[in-house]
């Protein structure tokens, strides 16, 4: 019962503790909670803002989709082949730093400024963490069960497919989570330099200008995806990888 | 012509451009728009990245400040008209300023020495005519004051808690601040020179050299779209309302009214006074001297019929 | 009784390259050398040469850390020798094949996949008809005891059951030859002495050839045609003995049988020989 | 032959960035991208070096890095301990997770005029914008590495008498830490992009700053400057980083 | 000889619930419980009920996966019970503690720790000054045969050689009540009588009480006060027998004693009885 009710009070918590500190900062650019959740309707009834938040997670979707279609195999690849780890480590450490806003003009040239772009930025975002929880997991991978598999005469490709892919799992799980939630701030950040229609455009213009009910009514909309999406996720995590989930409750409860 | 080169990629901003916003949003209205042409409509932050999809080819116009345009054409290698103007500074009308609290110690621009100023964008357009307004009262703008960028959208409130002594303001946030009261504008833009042009539409040469009847057609359109915008004014509310989000009575407080920037009824740019702005420019030795008549195609500018 | 001492250094290879007919496995002057964490060099095998027939059931016995899984890695293919060759029907092992079936001491089982699946891995792998093999696999798993098991995963295993599994997922896919590091060590006795059974019998009917590591000299002795004595620091062949028993052999009769209990106390009485202290090379 | 391994090592490495750096020259030299737009790389690397010697860039350098080392610190600290914690209490995991859920997909920089207003312009409000970008990965991995310590570890220290809440340091972080250094490489890289991003916003020094004035004024060659720094940062940092990683985990198989 | 059979359905145990001046553990009609993936119940261990004196060392003794280890950790305070109560002196378990040492059957060794530094870790945690602490852990891995490897890494180690180390690394600590999970498994005869010696050295010497899980009647005839048997779906305790040999043993000597004999034939008999198959209840 607890269980269940903690998210919804932990959610409360939190706009109680907003209410409060806007109550006690007053300032207009940091509006209360009420505030914030009275736009959200305003928003939603608009047909136009819900078809630019559906194109916004449209391109999440496709952008989360690639980014782990590519990187797991690539991770795979790095963390069973130290050649494979050394190619690719240091290029994908001179290529992630680059903050992609400041290579908009470039990007521009080639993709223009539509959906390609925009879906690109959130590929990189989302590729980042899944490609190195990947390459770690598959590092750790017990040498033995993937020689097990080699004496049963799978491939080399097979067992990267069929044993490092399913014992490397929970780890590539973990970086998928944190692939979502990049995803989530990627979908809107790629928007906010070039707009189209997308929850970004949304928010960004709005606090263009210095409108700050609806600025922080998207941000709760967005927390509240990121709550949906994360819920979704961690039902499908459950079911992939409940073999490894620990025996018995970490004995340190200190409750 | 293949429909490719009947749509036009245009790129565009917030918060002044009432004659774009029509034919975004009142389509019908105009003759041409989705019927002999396309457009193509991209919003950026701010006209400098919009400077740099011109110079790389992702639009075809966009609005432009003349300091981002100038920018593009000595950085960028740029080629570009100016065919038509958005706002501009009409005396007498709304001028970028700076504010200061009520109870501030800062009386004059010389007062400014040592302290923290907000800029809405370090090296952008309204820095020219700052810079040199700063100069004229003995104050050096590199070393004198302190100067850090903060976006219009938080002047206000950064004046307010006081991580700034001076910031500047733009319309909306200057009629709702006035509104709230407790600030006091210290100097505006207008006093280091009238009509100081804002925002206008540029196109690139050669997407212009290329499809002559689609551009006219399309700054016709502006035309008529400023016409529109200047005729109908609670019409006009309500197209920015849409486009802003920005509520009708935050609007009604200034768009289009005295308080408020001024527009030319036939969107004409003011040649004269952008090469007056970027004469400042090369005073305040933000940019080399640029003569404004490249920027001029002979045919195709505001106002067209 | 037949005590055939031969220190691997004494032990003189035919000069032909050819091998002889029945050899299956053949190394050759294999070391294996570790580099441990701290960057020093571990001697773990030093120059063993050994030749297996085919068909042969090998034991391998030795003291605790004298390379006896290092050398059945070698001969998997799984770790490639620092000096030294090793061979397979005369072909130098570079990987490890189907041919080649291990039971590791750690068991090593695919945590993700229900005791069903770990067995029916192998089959399926080689093709085998999912219904055919999940029907083999279930015969597999009644005969280590772990009939009604089929749905556990391993963590939900106990270790003696996980080894079990470990023996059975091997054993499914039918290698020609086994190599099995202590797969009955975390056994009681009664399921201990049953499965050695299962395994002659598996043995007697298909001539495997299995390479087995045990610390039983018991289980040594009973099971094979020829016991491998190790000694550590570094791991070296001691002596190669020939087990002279008649087959098929049956586990009461043998007890009783004094040339089996000479084997047993004469092993055990080397090994106190040798009461050395380990110590890394 | 460990350092002909490492060397080798260094040749895979190296090779996929001179074939970048290739590759961009080519794009220049056949006219795909204009020279205002991107230039050429051996003038870039031209002006770096020659920058590098100048007191004003390096000072850039240095603001740059101290907000991305106090973001990260802190980010760690936080993240390590925050995630540990819930791995570890029922009820401090009841409190902490829907509220991770919630903040985690929120794209911070819409704060990050809030952030302006409460810590002012200079240090504070992007040191705190780094961190909160860094720290969810982090966090995650945290948590995820340590629910899954293997329960015989813990319970071998506690009956040799480590007291509870001691296991935590003396089992659950060490053991968990392959996963935390993955999630530390993730936002090692967050950090990298978000100082610059909180930079290019709002600022008047660092490497994000010299970047946008640059972009202003057309200034290709400078604008990459300061990206380039970034990628080498990035590529150094990373380096440190597996250096620690590999000291850390001495222990463990994958390492 | 005295073979005392209480099958647990007939234990009585004594009305008041004051325990018996020697009685150090006192485990009372446990049962345990598992919850399978499959979300199915599983009862691995029903109704046992065991009491054990101070200084005592009992053998467990049942054939694989009847719940030796799972009944190890409900007194190691690793896991509670589903029903019943266990108490050590007379206080319920509520944890682990260091007066418990437990020696786990999957050693779970400190990956991040040298075999020095897993071996110290016990003494360091009680608070022994590190040179003090250094130098008997030092005696302890010279006493199970690692000296030479105590910078050695886990990963590093074979698994005879990771055992030896849990070993070490609980009688490190000075636990009162030693907890071993088949501890020798994975050892060589040779290697494992050593450390049967040394083991009932240190118990004589300190009396410690000592629960040994084991799969070889021999070793749990040789070193145990008595030997529970259990048997298993679900696991119950089968007999308990008290072992009533003279101490100090002597290998040599008690292997051709009579009644140690007879004692290893009874107990052998008893499993051959039951040969029951194994299924989940
Ligand atoms: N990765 C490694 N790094 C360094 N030394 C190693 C490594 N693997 C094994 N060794 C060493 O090699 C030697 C042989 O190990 P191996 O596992 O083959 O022994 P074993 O005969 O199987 O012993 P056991 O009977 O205890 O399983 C040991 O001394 C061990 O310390
Ligand atoms: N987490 C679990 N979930 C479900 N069943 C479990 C779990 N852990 C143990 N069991 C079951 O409990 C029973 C007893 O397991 P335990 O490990 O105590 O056996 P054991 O006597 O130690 O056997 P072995 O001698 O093989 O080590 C087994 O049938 C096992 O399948
Ligand atoms: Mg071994
Ligand atoms: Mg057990």
């Amino acid at each position: 019962m607890t269980r269940r009710a903690a998210p919804v009070l932990a959610c409360i918590g939190l706009l109680a503790v907003w209410q409060i500190a806007s109550l006690a900062l007053k300032s207009d650019s940091f509006p209360t909670a009420l505030e914030a959740i009275r736009t959200i309707p305003d928003i939603l009834s608009d047909k136009e803002s819900l078809i630019n938040i559906l194109a916004s997670l449209r391109r999440m979707a496709i952008g989360f989709g690639i980014a782990v279609l590519v990187s797991i195999p690539l991770g795979l690849l790095m963390g069973r082949s130290q050649a494979v780890a050394a190619f690719f480590n240091p290029l994908l450490m001179v290529i992630y730093p680059v903050p992609k806003a400041a290579l908009m003009p470039i990007i521009m040239l080639w993709l223009g400024v539509g959906d390609i772009t925009k879906t690109l930025v959130i590929f990189l975002g989302v590729s980042l963490p899944v490609i190195y929880h990947s390459f770690e997991g598959a590092k750790a991978v017990e040498e033995k069960m993937v020689w097990s598999g080699a004496a049963m005469g799978l491939s080399p490709l097979q067992r990267l497919i069929r044993i490092v892919l399913p014992a490397a799992l929970p780890e590539i799980m973990t970086g998928c989570r944190t692939g979502l939630v990049l995803a989530l701030i990627t979908m809107i950040t790629s928007e906010m330099i070039a707009r189209q229609s997308g929850a970004g455009n949304i928010l960004f213009n709005a606090l263009d200008m210095g409108q700050y009910d609806t600025v922080y009514a998207m941000i709760i909309i967005v927390g509240a995806m990121g709550i949906c999406l994360d819920a979704a996720f961690e039902g499908i995590r459950a079911r992939l990888v409940r073999w490894s989930e620990p025996q018995f409750d970490m004995p340190l409860s200190f409750s | 012509p293949s429909r490719a080169q009947q749509t036009i990629r245009v790129g565009w901003t917030i918060p002044a451009e009432e004659s774009k916003y029509w034919m975004m949003r009142r389509p019908a209205e105009f003759p041409d728009i989705g019927k002999t042409y396309n457009i193509e409509w991209t919003q950026f932050q701010g006209t400098a990245p919009m400077t740099q999809a011109l110079a790389a080819g992702a639009l075809d116009c966009a609005t432009q400040a003349p300091l981002s345009l100038a920018n593009g054409v000595v950085g960028g290698n740029l080629k570009a008209y100016i065919v038509a103007q958005h706002v501009f500074e009409k005396p007498g009308g709304f001028s970028v300023y700076w504010a200061v609290m009520d109870d501030s110690p800062i009386k004059t621009i010389a007062d400014l020495k040592g302290k923290t100023v907000g800029i809405s964008v370090i090296g952008g357009g309204t820095q020219g005519p700052f810079n040199l307004l700063l100069k004229q009262n003995g104050v050096d703008p590199a070393k004198d004051i302190k100067l850090v960028e903060v976006g219009f959208a938080v002047s206000e409130d950064a004046l307010r808690q006081g991580r700034v002594d001076a910031v500047n303001m733009n319309q909306p946030f200057a009629a709702r601040a006035e509104a709230k009261g407790g600030t006091r504008k210290l100097f505006s833009l207008s006093q280091a020179m009238p009509n100081i042009v804002h925002i206008l539409e540029a196109c690139r040469a050669d997407f212009v050299d290329k499809n002559p009847e689609l551009v006219k057609a399309y700054v016709r359109d502006i035309t008529s779209g400023m016409k529109k915008a200047l005729a109908n004014r609670e019409e006009t509310l309500k197209v920015v309302n849409e486009v802003l989000k920005a509520p009708i009575p935050v609007l009604d407080t200034y768009l289009l009214k005295d308080n408020d920037f001024g527009r030319d009824p036939g969107a004409a740019p003011n040649f004269p006074a952008i090469q007056k702005m970027l004469d400042i420019y090369a005073e305040t030795g933000m940019l080399p001297k640029l003569d404004v008549a490249q920027f001029k195609h002979p045919t195709i500018v505001a106002p067209l019929q | 009784m037949k005590v055939v001492p031969s220190r691997s250094s004494e032990w003189v290879r035919p000069v032909t390259s050819q091998r002889p007919a029945s050899t299956i496995i053949d190394i050759d002057r294999v070391s294996q050398v570790f580099q441990t964490s701290t960057r020093k060099d571990h001697l773990a095998l030093s120059d063993i040469s050994l030749t297996i027939e085919e068909g042969a059931f090998v034991s391998i016995l030795g003291p605790s850390g004298c390379g006896k899984s290092t050398l059945l890695y070698i001969v998997g293919g799984f770790v490639s020798p620092t000096s030294g060759t090793a061979k397979i029907k005369g072909q130098p092992i570079t990987g490890p094949g189907p041919d080649r079936g291990p039971v590791f001491q750690e068991f090593a089982l695919f945590p993700w996949k229900t005791v069903l699946g770990n067995v029916m891995y192998g089959p399926r792998q080689q093709g085998v008809r999912a219904t055919q093999a999940e029907a083999q696999s279930r015969m597999l798993i009644e005969m280590v005891g772990l009939k009604g098991y089929e749905n556990f995963y391993p963590k939900e295993l106990s270790g003696g059951m996980k080894q079990r599994v470990a023996l059975a997922r091997t054993l499914a896919y039918h290698p020609e030859v086994l190599l099995m590091d202590e797969p009955f060590g975390a056994l009681d006795a009664h399921t201990r002495t049953r499965l050695q059974n299962d395994l002659l019998n598996i043995w007697e009917r298909d001539r495997k050839t299995v390479l087995f590591v045990t610390h039983s000299v018991d289980e040594a002795v009973f099971l094979s045609d020829k016991v491998v004595m190790m000694s550590t620091s570094p791991g070296r062949i001691r002596e190669v003995i020939d087990i002279d028993l008649p087959r098929p052999r049956r586990r009461n009769e043998l007890l009783l049988d004094p040339r089996y209990q000479k084997y047993v106390v004469d092993i055990e009485r080397m090994f106190d020989e040798s009461d050395e202290v380990e110590s890394p090379s | 032959m460990m350092r002909r391994l490492l060397s080798a090592n260094v040749m895979f490495g190296l090779a996929p960035i001179v074939l970048v750096i290739a590759l961009w020259q080519g794009l220049v030299s056949f006219g795909f991208a204009p020279v205002v737009l991107l230039p050429p790389p051996g003038v870039v690397f031209g002006r770096l070096l020659q920058q590098l010697m100048t007191w004003t860039f390096q000072q850039e350098i240095a603001a740059t890095l101290i907000r991305l080392f106090a973001g990260f610190a802190i980010a760690v600290v936080l993240g390590v301990s925050l995630g540990i914690a819930a791995a570890a209490s029922p009820a401090i995991n009841a409190v902490v997770r829907p509220i991770v859920r919630v903040l985690a997909p929120l794209p911070k920089v819409a704060l990050y005029p809030a952030l302006l207003l409460l810590l002012g312009f200079g240090h504070g409000s992007k040191i705190t914008l780094v961190s909160a970008d860094a720290l969810f990965p982090i966090l995650l991995s945290t948590y995820y590495g340590a629910s899954m310590v293997e329960q015989k570890l813990i319970w071998s220290a506690m009956a040799a008498g480590t007291p509870r809440y001691d296991v935590l340091f003396k089992v659950v972080l060490p053991a968990a830490m392959p996963s935390i250094l993955t999630g530390c490489r993730i936002g090692l890289v967050i950090s990298c992009i978000v100082v610059f991003l909180a930079e290019m916003i709002t600022s008047t020094d660092g490497l994000g700053h010299a970047l946008v004035t640059a972009a202003r004024t057309f200034q290709a060659v400078d604008m990459f400057v300061p990206l380039i720094t970034i990628s080498l940062l990035g590529l150094v940092l990373n380096a440190s980083l597996g250096a620690v990683r590999s000291y850390l985990l001495r222990g463990f198989p994958e390492a």
